[in-house]
């Protein structure tokens, strides 16, 4: 997986993109939360339009990343999640935790404006 | 075109997280052998990928010296994929259910239950001199379904 | 990072040249692992790709009942690939030098050329019994040179 | 490997890309020479530019357009060659039997001109 971040006002885009599974991957990622909790930012929105694939290891990394936010007092929302991960999603029940927008804009607009 | 005959590929390799790539490219060459579409595409490969990491994590301890064994055979008809590893094994009945609402939030736990839902069968095997075997199936014929 | 104690990797196929891609895919991601530089991964890859063009041509005539057998096995140090068919075997004598003028024209002809030109070692074993093996060797270390 | 043939003016370029392996590829490239032929097109450039890789049964592709374009009384060049296909070519010298042009403009323009 590659990580990129994007701030738009006060809320942060984490741009998800390749194969979600595990291992470095959430070394990355569980990083990238903290740097962001620690920094006070904590409007996060995961875009996974570029993510190709994701496992099961995959979607516990999402989850340790929403729990991390939680915990902080923020929210983690994702954006643009294909149908190959949605259908994931949906067999997991994970769809009844994660808030998820069709688009990265409309997640970013859900906290309330840029 | 996919095969007239059934097929066998055998896929033996170091239990390493770093082969799981390898594993899904070679689930993918297949998948786009048998001609499926996408969307069975996506739920096979995601399929064999579950079976390896259970045995490369829980079956052989990311041990890369011990062996994690596929065999896949199918044609027109059916996938089925075979993944052996060289463990203990573990008691299928503790396997906790992932979506219960109390198991939402666990990071782990899913990998068995995503095997169920997107394969026809899935039998494992514990064989008492030690080892691990879960056999997938997929039918891919008139009554073929994909996971979603 | 390029495993520290020497790994192994068995593939076995059918005999159809539609799997070369499957191969090709599974070198490549050794070469990765391994992380040598994109010359060299194309190097390796070209060769293991000749060599079962070889044996599913020539070797087992395409016949997708039968299996050729490839072992991968590598460190830091050495890549090396052996490819076994079920084969009658050849003259390595009679093998003809694609790069003398008269025969620059033909179409075939340039596998164990390349074979020999890519890699450190190319050594074939006939077996009595029915069989041919090609056995492949690159040194990855100090002296490691790529082809070009 | 894919085929795509683009006219510029009495020379037509063969746009190839992919994995160049014998096979289906074999007749596909045969046949696209035939046609031409048989149109009286005979100033041909395959443009490599996003062939990814070639065997040697790939090369025996090319060498077979090369010798019947040759034999109707045209030329098969080659422009844009990557540097993974430029070094089987050298080894096996089938750089003395190919003209070769840096770009597919250079080797257009070789023709006298589109
Ligand atoms: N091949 C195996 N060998 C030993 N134990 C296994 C194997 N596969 C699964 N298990 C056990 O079953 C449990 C549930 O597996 P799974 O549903 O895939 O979730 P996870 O791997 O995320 O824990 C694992 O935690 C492990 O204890
Ligand atoms: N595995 C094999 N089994 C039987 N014959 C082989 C094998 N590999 C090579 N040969 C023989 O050696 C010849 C030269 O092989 P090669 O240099 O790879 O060129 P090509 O395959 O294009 O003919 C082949 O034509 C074939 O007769």
């Amino acid at each position: 997986m590659n990580l990129k971040r994007v701030d738009r006002g006060d809320v942060t885009v984490l741009v998800l993109s390749g194969k979600l599974m595990g291992g470095p991957d959430s070394v990355l990622f569980q990083d990238m939360i903290k740097d962001l909790l620690g920094a006070d930012r904590k409007n996060l929105v995961a875009d996974l339009k570029s993510l190709s694939w994701v496992n099961s290891t995959g979607l516990g990394i999402l989850i340790s990343g929403y729990s991390s936010v939680k915990n902080a007092g923020g929210v983690l929302k994702l954006a643009a999640v294909a149908s190959r991960i949605e259908s994931i999603l949906m067999i997991t029940k994970l769809t009844t935790v994660f808030e998820t927008h069709k688009t990265v804009d409309d997640a970013v607009e859900s906290f309330g404006g840029e | 075109m996919p095969p007239s005959a059934r097929e066998t590929l055998d896929l033996n390799l170091p239990s390493s997280m770093d082969y799981l790539s390898l594993v899904n490219g070679v689930a993918e060459e297949i998948a786009t052998r048998l001609e499926v579409d996408e969307a069975l595409k996506d739920t096979l490969t995601t399929a064999v990928i579950e079976a390896c990491t259970n045995a490369i994590e829980h079956g052989n301890r990311e041990d890369p010296s011990k062996t994690v064994k596929i065999r896949f055979e199918y044609d027109a008809e059916a996938f089925s994929v075979t993944v052996t590893d060289e463990g203990k094994g573990f008691d299928l009945k503790l396997v906790d259910d992932p979506v219960k609402p109390e198991n939402l939030l666990r990071e782990r736990g899913r990998g068995i239950f995503i095997l169920r839902a997107f394969m026809d069968e899935v039998n494992y095997r514990f064989d008492p001199a030690g080892g691990t075997t879960v056999q997938l199936v997929k039918n891919l014929g008139a009554k073929a379904q994909t996971a979603s």
